[in-house]
């Protein structure tokens, strides 16, 4: 903590770097929400631990000038997909990564406490450590791992101008798309219903597509007027060609940061179309999101030997 | 009038009250409580922490047709929209969901009535119970609410552990318990004097975040403030506060169907929204981030004020649990209350 | 039910062009009961639906006294509009209203009036200017400057004509610089420096002004130069509606409802309102 | 809101004979802003043509929907026609109700049903259409022409003697082509360098034409009337102003005497030194410097050329130039290979010595060939008495070989049959053929003259293998006419190998934007129609780099491909479709996913600035000179801020959209009733 | 819609965004050859293939298509160069999406027929009215 708070002392003091984007502590228990320290002082209130799971990229270009931003690896790999579609100025960055070995959800650790009021809580190693108005407890991080993190592969942001820490490799991890598989095996009639369910309790608040590093539209297809393709009316049929769209309009560039999941106050799990599109991309294109630069996304090229099995 | 039902005869109770209503009551789906159009009453949840939307959209859908319109040549048939007729209960509303409606009501009933809204209003039963496990995201007694004070229901519950603490508040409701008198016992004091207790040690879960009165009072000289640049930053414009509020009534009107013939709807919309207020020419009197969160913040504690004598905020807490970006109503509120100067 | 938002259906009668880009559309309530005791003030304002599409905001630019039809000028801007001037006559629309309140028609009696218009903001003064020379021996002196960006953009040509005409009327007409053609014989300039050189006495005097929003800012300036009271100052503001009955939340500036409290505002009113619009 | 006329057309009795067309034009004029409907015999005939103009004018027609034959036949018929009306042709769609309704469907009623839901989608879509001008852009007058061959040489000349500039780029040191390597030429028999040089020497000489021998095209950037060409000038490091052609330096070279680097005009038949004119009669006459091979430039050492050079025009330092041009139209004309030698193995070609290629045997009998006219056995250098001729040898042989017909191969083998007869009188020639393929004019005649009167033995059969018996090659193959096994003992075997694209053709064609077919021969606009047209604007094909060809063929189509580019350039502007790609740039954040599936480059970055010149933001901007149209970038925008103009997303909108009408939404659905019960 | 599904008399809706250079061209060679098939299908002509959005897919579902057809040139004889190549890339992953969410593999097709596949085009359509008859009308799209 003191690192972090001590980098951004020095950045700030800089001419060139207007704000510093990373974390400060949110006011329920568990909770960091997004902070911009634009002084020295500002600074004292950075923090860094496995609750910060907002994704920050998305709020760079809210600052005109340079920014220096706190990137755990799913942010470094949405920078690396707004890099790739012109979206950010990397002279405009300076990134600091930060290593992940995980991050918490906050929710299933306020369901943990089952109520109690909680006066402060702390990380220690594998082990979140809740003070209560009386006594304490102890949780394994483990068991409040996002759904995003326990397969996930890149424990080091891929761009960084300086790294916290060391490079981290990863090995044995568990089958990123073993949901994907299961839900692949059941019948259309049941993925129908599954979807259906999920798609009809959508309120069509774009919290998914709002909170998205790489939703970064001026106008989404769905406030497109003229043709207006997605009803506004809030029923299965147009909540599902929304859902359907923005799901393919992320396909080969989603980086599985997990942030609509996280942000859909209905509880769709959405990252489960994320994940789908990408093991689409990866199985048909051989092509993974979130690591070059240089290379276009998949959806905007083409390789005269693409499979075409399905095509008569 | 207080009652006393046992908890096993709630099932009773509701079948009782769906001879005449169609039951909505909070329901789980998944992780999250939800209000739902019930039929199998065993289902019901009654006590709950917060149900992720307020039951306003059985009053004041999200979507719902005006009109139907169809080009016959060169004329427009036009079939405007009814109402299910069948009266609707909604059980279990907590306290705070039960005021939100008193304050739509203003909206809805200024100057030109809102036939729709009211049409299902006056169709409505509300059954309201004491809300007992507020979270950390609660601040109702913080504006002027209280997690049991169900002023404008019918009936109002408290769950007391074994058994529900029945008040019968409005005629409506008192002829109802009446009518089902079979199923209830007379409260005893000292049942009176547990619900008392209940009250109170819920008031201290909820504690006062900040005095109203000095927020609203601040508003009028904050508008300029450069707070709202500050706090707006990280706002991401989505509507999940707006669609999770229960006090929050903007819509659009929009035309669907295709060439020849659809229907005119009016659905939530948001004021997070960019395109919200948006004119066809291109120009946005609400263009950047820091306006429109003002705007929200406004409408709710000041000029909500001024046109209703009332703010438009119950304290649910719903768009604090559930905003991705973190936004803190409470804290903003909290910084009006210091004032413009602090910053 | 619901007949709060169900339109009347209203028959085009005619459709005039008044500009490359802005047409008058007249046209007769469908149902002929209902279009004889229509009323409305002028000022006010209606939603105008085109099935399908959506429903616009227009004031309507006719005078009540004059009940044959009503009038909209729509300015082509979006995807509404696009489709409104698709519209022939004939076709039918979609009509609510009046909605809104109206230029103080009785505390302008026995004022002397000048009207301030700049492009289509003349039709909301249009429907007055009709109502004051139909209604002619009530009020005093009419003074009317109207300027465009060119001389093609000037509204209401016929109007215009007949005003010129009119009893103790001033007309001065203007156009931007650069926007004149050859025979073009009124006075070149912005509209708020054609203001302060005709310099209209402000004794008794009642202002009506409508126009872009940068006319309006440098023409109030100009009024307060010249000594004008912001309480004698009277324009109508635009803010986007869907309802037009103060329900959907997206036409405040404050706590006014532009479709309730407004559109027309004195510029003392204006004064007291955040500036969000 | 519009209004719109409908006239439905019988099409005789094509389409009135399934579809009902009074009932489709009856139930048309009850569609919205339907204000005018019809149903006519003729639609395109002239008084159905003045129908239609006279209802635009009566009827204030905003719209208007033909529905008859596919818009592919008579869309431009209309759309001309309604030019004649002073009406936007733009405004004017066509719904099929002949080829996709009346002529595949024989149930009458649900012909009918369906001509009225085609109608009705078209009426959706002329409803969101807008009037659309066309567009104008300049041209360049002047011609690149893209290889040296007969057909590149047609064309040019052709050009050229039209008063426009030419540029002509030849990959090889010398133009001419395949037709400079052949003796005679089928059917007349006529020397083919004797027909062939005054052509070449014409080129070199004429005052409009510009040649870049020994030079590949590098990049075109541009569009038709606008092309910028980079064109590669590979060193020759011979200086071409101070060369005069002596030759004395391509004697004095010490290389090739070994046959260690062999001529690629004699198709391997000789060596050549590595400072080479390929052929004597080669145009231009200077030598180029084969670097790979050059001791000089191997080791350093040497430079014998420069010594003898009186006119010191050897240059070891010059270097691969690019020199850029602009270009109005481009004619490829790139030609074709020989289907590569080892690949029939069962034929011995590359094991067998006496098994040689048509075009080795076309060098044997040319009397500046290798062997000076002569045909003798590569194997001992004797003259042969038995020669076997193979046909088909990967042409029309989908297993092994290419799908389609090699086209030339049965005329010159029966001009190799008769030139073997000529040049070595005894010998007897035995030609293994599957069909015998010439409807030339006095193809026929041609090679019934070499059965008849020259003595070819035809067989038809393919052969199964040819082995080795002491000094003979043994043919092995059927007869299939008397189903009797054919052996042959053969002194030489020729082989009429396949015409493939050119080597390279794909990556050229990648350069121009044009479409290849599998086979990498480029596609024509239309098969039938459009036959030396790309389908990229300004841009023709001439030769065999379209598909096989002879010699009459290649020169019609170069003169084809060149009338094309002069009538290109008789006019100042160029008029184009106005049917493109539009950025909407409110809206566009610049992400530019819509740059690379662009397939003509026509999409830039545009910086967008405020008046004082401050970078507001960068969007995607579309040249519209390069855009043809193909939408495939407004379907890659994401936020949908690229509509292409004719078929925006309004208009698909509306046609799929009316498809919903089937259930008409005022009878209640049944969720609807049950909730009112 | 279970009442539409008992009727016997339905029959499937088909959308069909073709190319105008291939398929479409083709099914007018369907039609100048007299070849018959079934009259369910309604094309909408394209220029490309490459102009197919995925949002037309979506919207002739729930506009009530019971099957949805794309169709366009062969590999390497796009009109456009690779209008279907891009095609094929974005309705490989958009086809996997929509089996992914329910959407019976049988009711979204894709096919290259050029102009003088007339045969092919016919049979393909006969093909497809068959199958999707089989399937019975789509539900869950169009409410």
């Amino acid at each position: 903590m003191e690192d972090i708070i001590n980098i951004a002392r020095e950045l700030i003091k800089r001419d060139d770097i207007e704000a510093i984007i990373g974390y400060e502590k949110g006011r329920a228990p568990f909770q960091t929400v997004p902070f911009f320290a634009r002084t020295p002082e500002d600074c004292d209130k950075l923090i860094m631990n496995s609750l910060c799971v907002n994704n920050l990229v998305s709020y760079i270009n809210q600052f005109s000038g340079k920014v220096a931003i706190f990137v755990k690896p799913c942010d470094a790999k949405a920078l690396v997909g707004l890099l790739q579609e012109h979206q950010i100025e990397r002279e405009k960055l300076h990134i600091i990564g930060i290593n992940c070995q995980g991050a918490l959800n906050p929710k299933k650790l306020r369901n943990a406490i089952k109520g109690r009021m909680v006066k402060d809580w702390s990380i220690n190693g594998d082990k979140i450590k809740v003070y209560y108005e009386s006594g304490e407890e102890e949780f394994n991080i483990k068991d409040f791992l996002l759904d995003k993190c326990p397969a996930c592969d890149t424990r080091t942001p891929p761009i960084y101008d300086e790294l916290l820490g060391d490079e981290i490799k990863t090995a044995d991890l568990p089958e990123l798309l073993a949901r994907v598989k299961e839900l692949e095996k059941l019948p259309a009639a049941e993925k129908q219903q599954y979807w259906n369910e999920h798609f009809e309790r959508c309120l069509r608040c774009y919290a998914c597509v709002k909170i998205c590093p790489l939703c970064y539209c001026e106008r989404c297809f769905v406030e497109n007027a003229s043709p207006q393709w997605i009803d506004k009316s809030n029923n299965l049929k147009s909540n599902k060609a929304f859902h359907l769209i923005r799901a393919y309009h992320l396909a080969g560039r989603c980086i599985d940061c997990g942030e609509c999941d996280r942000a859909c106050p209905m509880d769709i799990p959405l990252r489960e179309l994320n994940l789908k599109m990408r093991k689409s991309v990866e199985e048909h294109f051989n092509y993974v999101p979130g690591k070059d630069i240089d290379v276009p996304p998949p959806l905007s090229t083409f390789k005269k030997e693409d499979p075409q099995d399905f095509i008569r | 009038m207080e009652l006393i039902l046992k908890k096993e005869k709630l099932k009773e109770f509701l079948e009782q009250l769906s001879k005449n209503y169609e039951i909505i009551a909070p329901v789980k789906e998944g992780e999250l409580i939800n209000f739902k159009s019930v039929k199998d009453f065993t289902k019901v949840v009654m006590t709950y922490q917060k149900s992720i939307k307020s039951p306003k959209e059985f009053l004041f859908p999200q979507c719902e047709e005006l009109y139907k319109y169809k080009f016959s040549g060169k004329d427009v048939e036009i079939k405007p929209a009814e109402v299910e007729k069948k009266p609707k209960a909604i059980v279990g509303i907590h306290p705070c969901d039960a005021v939100a409606i008193k304050i739509l009501d203003k909206l809805f009933g200024w100057d030109y009535k809102d036939e729709l809204y009211f049409e299902r209003r006056n169709n409505t039963l509300l059954i309201s119970i004491t809300c007992n496990t507020p979270d950390w995201s609660c601040f109702c007694t913080s504006v002027e609410g209280t997690p049991y004070d169900a002023d404008g229901t019918d009936i109002h519950f408290t769950d007391t552990g074994e058994t529900y603490y029945i008040e019968g508040k409005s005629e409506k409701g008192k002829q109802i318990l009446q009518d089902n008198n079979n199923l209830f016992t007379e409260a005893k004091k000292e049942d009176k004097d547990k619900v008392e207790k209940i009250k109170k040690e819920i008031m201290e879960q909820v504690p006062v975040k900040f005095d109203i009165k000095k927020v609203t009072e601040n508003m009028d000289c904050i508008f300029d403030s450069k707070l709202w640049d500050r706090i707006s930053v990280k706002c991401i414009h989505c509507g999940a506060c707006a669609y999770l509020c229960p006090t929050c009534h903007c819509f659009d009107i929009n035309d669907e169907g295709n060439y020849e013939e659809g229907k005119r709807i009016r659905c939530w919309d948001a004021c997070m929204f960019g395109h919200f207020t948006k004119m066809a020419g291109g120009h946005n009197p609400r263009e950047d981030e820091k306006t429109r969160y003002r705007q929200r913040i406004f409408h709710k504690f000041n000029y909500y004020i001024k046109n209703f004598d009332t703010i438009s905020c119950v304290g649910c807490g719903r768009c604090i649990a559930e905003c991705p970006a973190g936004m803190d109503l409470v804290k903003t509120l909290q910084l009006i209350e210091k004032g413009a100067e602090h910053e | 039910m619901s007949s709060l938002y169900v339109p009347h259906k209203a028959i085009i009668h005619q459709v005039i062009e008044e500009s490359p880009d802005t047409k008058t559309f007249r046209f007769k309530l469908a149902d002929e009961k209902l279009h004889k005791e229509f009323d409305f003030k002028p000022g006010q304002f209606c939603e105008f639906s085109v099935f399908g599409e959506g429903e616009s905001t227009f004031c309507i630019s006719s005078s009540p006294t004059r009940k044959e039809f009503l009038d909209c000028s729509v300015k082509k801007v979006g995807k509404v509009t696009e489709t409104i001037h698709k519209l022939r006559k004939g076709h039918t629309i979609g009509f609510r209203g009046p909605y809104g309140n109206h230029f103080p028609v009785d505390e302008l009696k026995g004022k002397n009036l000048i009207f301030v218009g700049g492009g289509i903001g003349l039709a909301p003064l249009r429907s007055l200017i009709q109502y004051v020379i139909d209604k002619r021996e009530d009020y005093g002196k009419i003074t009317i400057l109207y300027g465009a960006r060119s001389v093609a953009d000037l509204c209401y040509e016929r109007d215009l004509k007949k005003w010129y005409k009119a009893p103790d009327t001033d007309l001065i007409l203007t156009v931007d610089p650069g926007g004149e053609t050859p025979e073009w014989a009124g006075k070149i300039g912005f509209v708020p420096t054609i203001l302060e050189e005709i310099n209209p006495s402000k004794e008794n005097a009642k202002v009506i002004t409508c126009g872009p929003p940068i006319m309006i800012k440098f023409t109030i300036q100009a009024l307060e130069r010249m000594g004008f009271n912001p309480e004698d100052i009277i324009t109508t503001l635009e803010m986007k509606m869907k309802c037009g009955i103060g329900k959907c939340g997206r036409c405040n500036i404050g706590h006014i409802y532009v479709c309730k409290h407004g559109p027309v505002f004195t510029y003392a009113q204006i004064k007291e309102l955040p500036q969000e619009f | 809101m519009a209004n719109i006329g409908v006239f439905v057309c019988w099409c005789g009795s094509n389409i009135a004979q399934t579809v009902d067309v009074v009932a489709v034009a009856k139930a048309a004029s009850e569609f919205k802003d339907v204000v005018y409907s019809v149903d006519y015999k003729y639609m395109c005939s002239s008084p159905g043509q003045n129908m239609m103009i006279d209802a635009i004018k009566q009827h204030n027609l905003d719209g208007v929907v033909i529905a008859s034959c596919s818009p592919r036949m008579h869309e431009s018929t209309f759309r001309s026609a309604a030019v004649l009306a002073g009406f936007n042709p733009y405004m004017v769609e066509m719904a099929n109700l002949r080829e996709h309704c009346s002529w595949v469907h024989d149930n009458r009623e649900e012909a009918t049903k369906k001509a009225i839901e085609l109608v009705r989608m078209i009426v959706a879509k002329v409803a969101r259409n807008a009037p659309l001008n066309k567009i104008y852009v300049p041209v360049t007058k002047r011609a690149l022409v893209i290889g040296g061959g007969i057909a590149g040489i047609q064309a040019a000349l052709d050009i050229a003697n039209g008063g426009v500039e030419v540029i002509m780029v030849e990959k090889e040191p010398s133009i001419g082509g395949h037709m400079s390597q052949l003796d005679e030429t089928f059917p007349t028999l006529d020397c083919s360098q004797c027909i062939l040089t005054p052509r070449m020497v014409e080129v070199a000489t004429h005052k409009n034409i510009t040649l870049y021998a020994y030079s590949e095209v590098d990049s075109v950037e541009g569009f038709v009337g606008n092309f910028k060409v980079k064109i590669k000038r590979k060193a020759k490091c011979v200086i071409e102003e101070l060369c005069t052609g002596c030759g004395l330096c391509t004697q004095k070279c010490p290389v090739g005497k070994k046959g260690e680097v062999m001529n690629e005009f004699e198709v391997g038949m000789a060596p050549r030194p590595a400072i080479y004119i390929p052929f004597p009669q080669a145009v231009p006459n200077i030598p180029v410097i084969d670097r790979e091979n050059c001791t000089y430039f191997k080791t350093g050492k040497c430079g014998v050329c420069a010594k003898v050079c009186v006119a010191k025009a050897i240059d070891f330092n010059q270097k691969d130039e690019i020199v850029e041009e602009e270009v109005g139209a481009i004619i490829v004309a790139t030609g074709y290979d020989l289907y590569p030698k080892d690949s029939y193995g069962e034929y011995g070609y590359g094991k067998f010595k006496d098994v040689i290629s048509g075009l080795e045997f076309e060098r044997m009998v040319s009397a500046s060939g290798p062997t000076k006219g002569k045909v003798l056995r590569p194997s001992n250098g004797k003259p042969p008495k038995n020669v076997v001729f193979i046909k088909c040898v990967g042409s029309r042989d989908e297993k092994h070989g290419i799908s389609y017909c090699s086209k030339i191969c049965c005329m010159y083998t029966a001009k190799h049959a008769m030139l073997l007869h000529h040049k070595c009188p005894g010998a007897k020639a035995y030609i293994f053929y599957m069909d015998i393929r010439a409807t030339g004019k006095g193809y026929e005649e041609f090679v019934k003259r070499a059965m008849e009167e020259e003595g070819a033995v035809y067989i038809r059969g393919r052969v199964s293998r040819i082995y080795k018996r002491k000094d003979h090659l043994v043919v092995v193959g059927a007869d299939t006419l008397t189903g009797k096994p054919v052996e042959v003992e053969a002194d030489l075997v020729v082989l009429a190998t396949a015409i493939i694209a050119k080597d390279g053709a794909d990556k050229l064609a990648q350069i121009l934007k044009i479409s290849y077919d599998t086979h990498n021969f480029y596609n024509e606009a239309h098969p039938k129609l459009r036959p030396v047209e790309t389908n990229t604007a300004g841009i023709f094909l001439a030769g065999c780099c379209q598909a096989p060809k002879d010699i009459p063929d290649s020169v019609s189509q170069g003169s084809a491909a060149a009338s094309k580019a002069l009538a290109l350039f008789s006019k100042k502007e160029l008029e184009r479709e106005p049917l493109i790609s539009r950025v909407n740039e409110e809206f566009c954040v610049g992400c530019l996913a819509c740059q690379p599936v662009c397939p003509y480059n026509a999409i830039e970055e545009k910086e967008i600035r405020d008046r004082k010149g401050n970078l507001i933001k960068k969007v995607a901007h579309i040249n519209e000179g390069l855009c043809m149209g193909c939408g495939a970038c407004a379907v890659t925008c994401r936020s949908g801020c690229i509509i292409l103009e004719g078929f925006t997303n309004n208009q698909i909108f509306e046609q799929i959209n009316t498809f919903e009408n089937l259930i008409s939404k005022f009878e209640p659905t049944p969720e609807e009733t049950v909730a009112k019960k | 819609m279970e009442e539409k599904s008992a009727k016997t008399d339905w029959e499937p809706r088909i959308v069909g965004f073709v190319c105008n250079w291939c398929t479409y061209a083709g099914a007018d060679l369907a039609g100048t050859s007299r070849l018959k098939y079934p009259p369910n299908v309604r094309l909408i002509r394209l220029p490309c293939t490459g102009a197919i959005d995925p949002l037309f897919i979506v919207k002739a579902f729930q506009s009530g298509a019971d099957a949805v057809l794309v169709s366009g040139c062969h590999p390497n004889d796009c009109h456009y160069t690779s209008g279907n190549y891009h095609a094929r890339r974005k309705l490989t992953v958009f086809k996997d999406l929509l089996e992914f969410t329910g959407l019976d593999p049988k009711r979204f097709w894709m096919s290259w027929i050029s102009a003088s596949e007339g045969q092919k085009f016919a049979s393909f359509m006969e093909e497809i009215v068959t199958e999707t008859k089989k399937l019975g009308p789509l539900k869950g799209y169009n409410n």
